[in-house]
Order: structure tokens, then C-alpha cells, then sequence
């Protein structure tokens, strides 16, 4: 093998830099199930170093009371979410019913399926997950092979915060067990791609079978501080 | 055995040896503990096939969760991989079982567990996906809800999960299976009389001819 | 970690068995980018243990002149193939013309799509790839964000026969460098899903975070011959 | 140099350093010899980020090929991917660059390259991917074709690949940039006069200012 391609720019990067391109009114992907592969500093990070707020964010959940998007929702700094399941957080039940917090709820795997759409260059997709329940109401059905579908459009962000277990200094990610979960998906769906890793390694340390996110996915890593 | 326990035991022998199985939260969940070692390999849609039993207190890996968020193992011929694989095999006919909770299911066996009127409707989870995609579903639940009324009716008041029918309902006192045709009580656990059955159960049901036999 | 789940049937199998289920008129996915990648093995059983006909086969080639499922074509036991680039073996422009075959071409990318989607349990989608040019005649059009797209439904087959590196005893897969190809999306858009292989390993011996194909998708394995 | 040699070392200037390109099958090909070490990341839609040098004689391993299937060798900090996921990246927009080749270029910079009237059209692989998903699209190609005939002409006779206009279009004569007004003259290879290039070429197009300004 010849030697790697040098990386243009340093790919490693501070918290307050990596999110300096946090705008007001942004729409985020933030990764994790729960807690498990949430990007924690990269949250907080956005609490302690910008102002961004109005924000709509797109995660499974958000966060537990107080703790990870949690504290962002406490902040007055969501807008918006869509995601699957917010009912583990009472503070979102209270947002929303005090009018403060707009929810698109999502059958999981609807929300999975749109936001890995939106980073294939997928516009929309058919799928019976939904149908003739209250979160098919108003969607375009569609009979495919005999069975009817709703259309659900894809999902993109403004940015995307993924947690990931290890980065080469490329921006190849590889992933730790079940906190992989929603974060390969969105590393593709945002223009813009900051990773907390525990762990930046050499380039070629990583077996190119076991790379679960290129790098070409990847615009900047930031050290979560728990190597 | 405590009553979601009970449930939970009774549940097993409708898995089949080997089967890709997916537990919901809750009850089904419990079905775990009582599957004998080795009798099928249970999916969690957060991304692993090949979960195992519950880490001891020094072995927990807070990366290493079900989606009830609770601590697992991975057995030998585990693999991860990320939540849009992960429903892509349950949308995708991949899955043979769910077991799923419901707080009410109707006479033609669909079922509702996510939502419940007048109060804001603010999680679902995989519990759509599951419903739709997975070959055989079977439900794990108490007879009764804590108040004592009937979760079985006529027709659900709680949102449908899906307009699919579950194949069978498990309850702590009885075994329905479900055909076009609705609910046949298959099985009555023991102690337990076809007129309680019938008194705890709002929707009509047929009773399988194994259990009117003279005894 | 506890002992595995122990296989519930021996998954390893003889090509003519694992073949045996392939019927005349069946669809079937074949792996392989050109022969690479391609279950070579299994489409030689195909030809010298079964009788089956009128196939239709979704693959992105139909090999090359004599090779592959070339030999398939060359045996008259193929009446469609659904893919994206047969130029490459004139035997297919040949049957195409003389009438003998029916083609159904779409771009690589949507091809792709179409088989990962049949297998995700997606029931079509929409791409911008092909709107406006002669492949993208007579689809349904829909502009999402300002974009126009083409509609395609998804993609399923009775038999899919795909190529590994190695398998272990659960059917667990993973690939060679750019043999993977089309291979793990098909392993999971067919009914009966056959591997073939070079290597079978212990349940145990592949990574976890490595595996590209869970066993869940996989119904038999056939040895390459080639460890 | 041969001309298709020459053609592909006229689009390295083009090609940002550090970016990620694709190259497509034909002259593009080329274009991998002719960039400085280490310059960009090359991407190969059947599966391969990071494609190095075509190996020596004793390193061919079968599995591992470009588009075009001829051997190739993978860098280091390379990955392998199905597919679905390279077109994914290709559709998606995370592809910066693009060469293809082209049979035709219209005045609006929109090529064919993939069909040809009045014969069976059985072949498109991965061109309208790469046309519609890569965020810059180059041609590379022969100004004219093997009978002398224009191959960028006022509207392609042969069939669109895609409605998006490429980027820029470089031959062995003259380099083009596209934009709204269509194409616009920007270079002219050593020796090759304006008027050369004006015969050649069957579509109007703009002469940059740096070109006729005086000398």
C-alpha cells in the first residue's frame, strides 16, 4: 500500500470550534438511543460555547430530564423535535403541553428509514409502517404488491452530532456495540458532520472491511475525553 | 413467580427452537429469563442480534443496552449494526416474533399500546414497525388493566397499533389464537374456569374444542 | 458471553441441495459487480443440477460471454434480466435483439436502491436519478424540495445467491474488498437466501461490529471450494 | 503523451486537493495517473473509497477492482461498502467530483454518454447516478469524434443522461466552463488556435476575457 492522502485540514478540532457553525434557528440530527451513543460533550458544548437556540433537533429522544438534549430542552433552546419517543422525559410532555416544544412524532423505524434516505439522496419512501393508525392521518397512501403504504419525505439537517467509539485521522468512524445505533445514519443526512470520539487513531489503524462510516462523511472530530 | 413473570413463562412455548425473536418492553421483555438456554436469538431494534442475559453489577457496558435501556449482554454470533438496518430487518419480514405489550386488544385481534386519548400522544418507538413487519406477533399482557376492566373488547377505544392482528394473546389466565375469524381460547391456565375467562372478557371468542371436551 | 445458539438445522449445505428449491419462473438476485463478487458455484450448480427455466434474474450483469451467468444466458434458461449494464457481454445484445430476452435497465444506483428497499421492507421511492432522460419516461414524477424525482418501486426475489469471503456456523457474513458489491443487499430482498462461500468459521470467530450481514438473513451455505 | 493521456492530465488543475472524485470509466480513468500523490480521494461506485495505484504483476487480487473491473489497490484508510451505500454516497451529494466522458455536450454543457439512437440501449451503469449526485461534474473527452464530427454541438442528437448541466468540459484542444449562459471558452491547449476550436466545436459559445486580450 502507498502512503495515505494528507488530510487538507486538521479534522480534530476544540468543541467551541467545531460547533461555532451553529446558527439560530438550525436544524440538528443528534445521535444516540437515549443516552447509549449520545454525543454528551458535543451537547454540552453547545450549551457552554454558542447561543444557538429556536433550534429543531431530529433524535430518537430528548434526552432525560436534565441530561443530554435534557438540558438543552431546560435551556429554552428547542423549538421543534422529531423523533420516536419522547414520553421517557417529563420535562418534553410539560414543553409541550405548556406550548413551548412543537413535536413531529415518528414511528421509529420511519425516522430511521427517512433521515438514511435524506443522506442517500432519497427524496421519499413508501412504507406500511403507520397505515390506518393516527400517525398515518393526512399521508399519502399508495397499494404497493396489494398492501397500502404512506409516503413519508426524507429528513436533512443543518448539522449532525454523532458519537462514535474511535476516528482515523481521516474521519473513518467505527462504532461501539449498541451506541452505533442512529449515528451512521445521520453522519450522512447534515451538511455538516462534527463526531466525538474517545480516540483518534493513525490512518490506516482501521480495517477497511470494519469502517462504518467513511470518511468523506465526516467534516470534523472532537475528543469526547473518555478515552 | 410474580404476575408479569407468570405471563412471561407462559409466552415460551409459542416461540419456535431457533427463532429470530424481538421482545417489547415490559412483559415481554421478561420472556428472556424464561426461554431455555439456547432456544432463540433475540433482535433489539437499537441494533444487536445475539442479546444475552443480563450483566452481573461489574460487568455492565453502558454502551451495551435493550430498548428498554437496560443493560445486556451479547452471546457468541452477536453482531450490531445501525437503527435503519436494524428496521429494515424488522420492516422486512426478517424478524419471525415479536412478543408486544397492549394496553387493549379487539375481537379481530388488533391491538393498541401506544397512545391513549386525552393525553398528549408523545412516544411510539418501534412499536408501529414491529406490529407490521414481524411474521408472527404474539401479545403478552395482564387480562384485566389494574382498575379490573376487560382489555379485551369489542372494539379498541385506545388508537390501533397497527390494522394488523396479532396470531396469539397470552394472559396470565388464558391463550387466545387469532384467525380471520377472531379469538379462539386455546388454552386456560391452570386453576383457572372458562367463566372467568368469560367474564373478564369483553370481546366474543370461540372456544378450541380441546377445552369444551367432557373431562 | 454464554454459549451460542446452536443452529436449529445443519446450515452448511451441497449445491444441489441448497439449489434444489429453485423453480422454473423464479426470480432470482445474483451477486457480483461483472464476476467479481459473483457466487460463481452456485450459478454453475444451477446449470448442472437443476432444470430450471424461464428465470428472471436481477443482477448488474449477466456476466460475460460464457462465464457466469453468461453460461446461464448462452443455456436459454434466462427470459429477463433486470439490471444496469449488459453491453459488456455481446451474447446479451444478441439474445435482446433475436428477441429471446426481455431487459428491464435501470442506473446502477437506483438498481441498488430498489434491492436494498425490497429488503427493508419498503415499498418504493423516489430518486432524481434518471428524471428527464429516456430511462425516466412513463415514471411517476414528484418534485420534493424543489427537485423533480422519479418513482421506483422496490425490488424482491424467491432466491437470492450471494458471495462471501466467510460465513460462521450461525450464517453471519462477511465480504472480500470490492467483491462485497451487490451481495449484502440482496442477501436480504429474497426468500431464500444462499451464500456461498470460502470459509465456514466457528459462531464466535467474527467480530461483532464486523459482520455485514447478520445470520437472520441468511437460509444456506455452500462452500466456494476455493479456502 | 497519447491524446486520451493528454486530455486526462488537462483536468487535474480542476480537481481541488484533498477532494473526493470519482472517475469514470474511459479517459476519466486516466485521470487517477496524472494527479500529484496523495491530491484526492478517489471513490469507485462498486464499493471502494481510497483507490491507489494499479498493481504490479504479482499483486492482482481478484476482488479488489474499479468500475471499469480492472485491478486496482486500496490506500491506506480505505473502506469497503455495498452498493446501496455507494450510490448513496453518490446521490446523496458527498461525492465532490465527477469525470465522465461523454459522447455529446450540448451548448448548455448537458451531455449524452450513455445511449445511441438506433441501437439496443442495454448498457447505463453508473453514469446518471453520477451525473445528478456529484456536487461538480468534469468531462473529459475528445473535442471531436473518431470521424471528425463536432462533439459539442448546439443539442445533443443522442440521448440526455441527465437535465444537469456539468461543470466543466476539457478536451486535448480547449477547456469550458458552464454556467446559466452556457459554456464559456477558458483555456486553449498549447498550440490550438481560437479559430481551431471554432471549427471544431457546433455550439456558440463565450471566449473568456483572458483570452483575447491582447498579447
Amino acid at each position: 500500500m502507498t502512503a495515505p492522502v494528507t488530510p487538507t485540514r486538521p479534522l480534530v478540532r476544540g468543541v467551541a470550534e467545531a460547533l461555532a457553525p451553529v446558527r439560530d434557528g438550525a436544524t440538528l440530527m443528534v445521535g444516540g438511543f437515549g443516552l447509549v451513543g449520545a454525543p454528551l460533550r458535543l451537547i454540552e458544548g453547545l450549551l457552554a460555547t454558542t447561543t444557538a437556540t429556536d433550534l429543531t433537533i431530529i433524535s430518537n429522544n430528548l434526552g432525560e430530564p436534565g441530561r443530554g438534549l435534557g438540558m438543552l430542552l431546560l435551556e429554552g433552546r428547542v423549538r421543534k423535535a422529531v423523533g420516536s419517543f419522547f414520553t421517557s422525559n417529563p420535562d418534553v410532555v410539560a414543553a409541550y403541553q405548556a406550548g413551548d416544544l412543537e413535536i413531529d412524532l415518528l414511528p421509529q423505524g420511519t425516522l430511521a428509514e427517512a433521515i438514511r434516505a435524506g443522506g442517500a439522496g432519497i427524496g421519499g419512501f413508501y412504507t406500511r409502517t403507520g397505515w390506518g393508525t393516527a400517525l398515518g392521518e393526512g399521508r399519502e397512501e399508495r397499494v404497493i404488491r396489494g398492501e397500502p403504504h404512506v409516503y413519508h419525505e426524507s429528513l436533512r439537517a443543518d448539522v449532525a452530532l454523532v458519537r462514535a467509539r474511535r476516528a482515523d485521522e481521516l474521519g473513518n468512524l467505527v462504532y461501539s456495540k449498541t451506541a452505533r445505533n442512529f449515528n451512521p445514519d445521520m453522519a450522512t443526512a447534515a451538511d455538516l458532520v462534527i463526531a466525538e470520539v474517545d480516540e483518534v487513531v493513525p490512518v490506516g489503524a482501521l480495517d477497511p472491511e470494519e469502517i462504518v462510516t467513511p470518511h468523506l462523511f465526516v467534516d470534523a472530530v472532537v475528543l469526547s475525553g473518555r478515552a | 413467580m410474580d404476575l408479569p413473570n407468570r405471563i412471561a413463562a407462559r409466552v415460551v412455548p409459542h416461540i419456535p427452537h431457533g427463532a429470530v425473536v424481538n421482545l417489547g418492553i415490559g412483559i415481554p421483555t421478561l420472556v428472556a429469563d424464561h426461554l431455555p438456554e439456547h432456544a432463540a436469538h433475540l433482535q433489539t431494534e437499537n441494533g444487536l442480534l445475539g442479546v444475552g442475559p443480563t450483566p452481573g453489577p461489574g460487568e455492565v457496558d453502558p454502551d451495551l443496552v435493550h430498548a428498554g435501556k437496560q443493560p445486556v449482554t451479547a452471546r457468541p454470533g452477536a453482531s450490531y449494526f445501525a437503527s435503519s438496518a436494524s428496521f429494515g430487518m424488522i420492516r422486512g419480514g426478517h424478524v419471525e416474533v415479536a412478543v408486544l405489550g397492549a394496553l387493549q386488544i379487539d375481537a379481530r385481534g388488533r391491538i393498541a399500546n401506544w397512545a391513549i386519548p386525552g393525553k398528549p400522544v408523545l412516544g411510539v418507538g418501534g412499536a408501529m414497525d414491529l406490529l407490521v413487519g414481524a411474521r408472527t406477533v404474539i401479545v403478552a399482557t395482564t387480562h384485566t388493566a389494574k382498575d379490573g376492566a376487560a382489555k379485551i373488547l369489542e372494539e379498541c377505544t385506545f388508537p390501533l397499533t397497527a390494522r394488523r392482528s396479532v396470531d396469539v394473546v397470552v394472559t396470565e389466565a388464558a391463550t387466545f389464537r387469532v384467525d380471520d375469524d377472531g379469538l379462539e381460547l386455546v388454552d386456560l391456565a391452570e386453576g383457572v374456569t372458562l367463566d372467568w375467562v368469560r367474564t373478564h372478557t369483553a370481546a366474543p371468542f370461540r372456544v378450541a374444542a380441546s377445552l369444551t371436551a367432557p373431562v
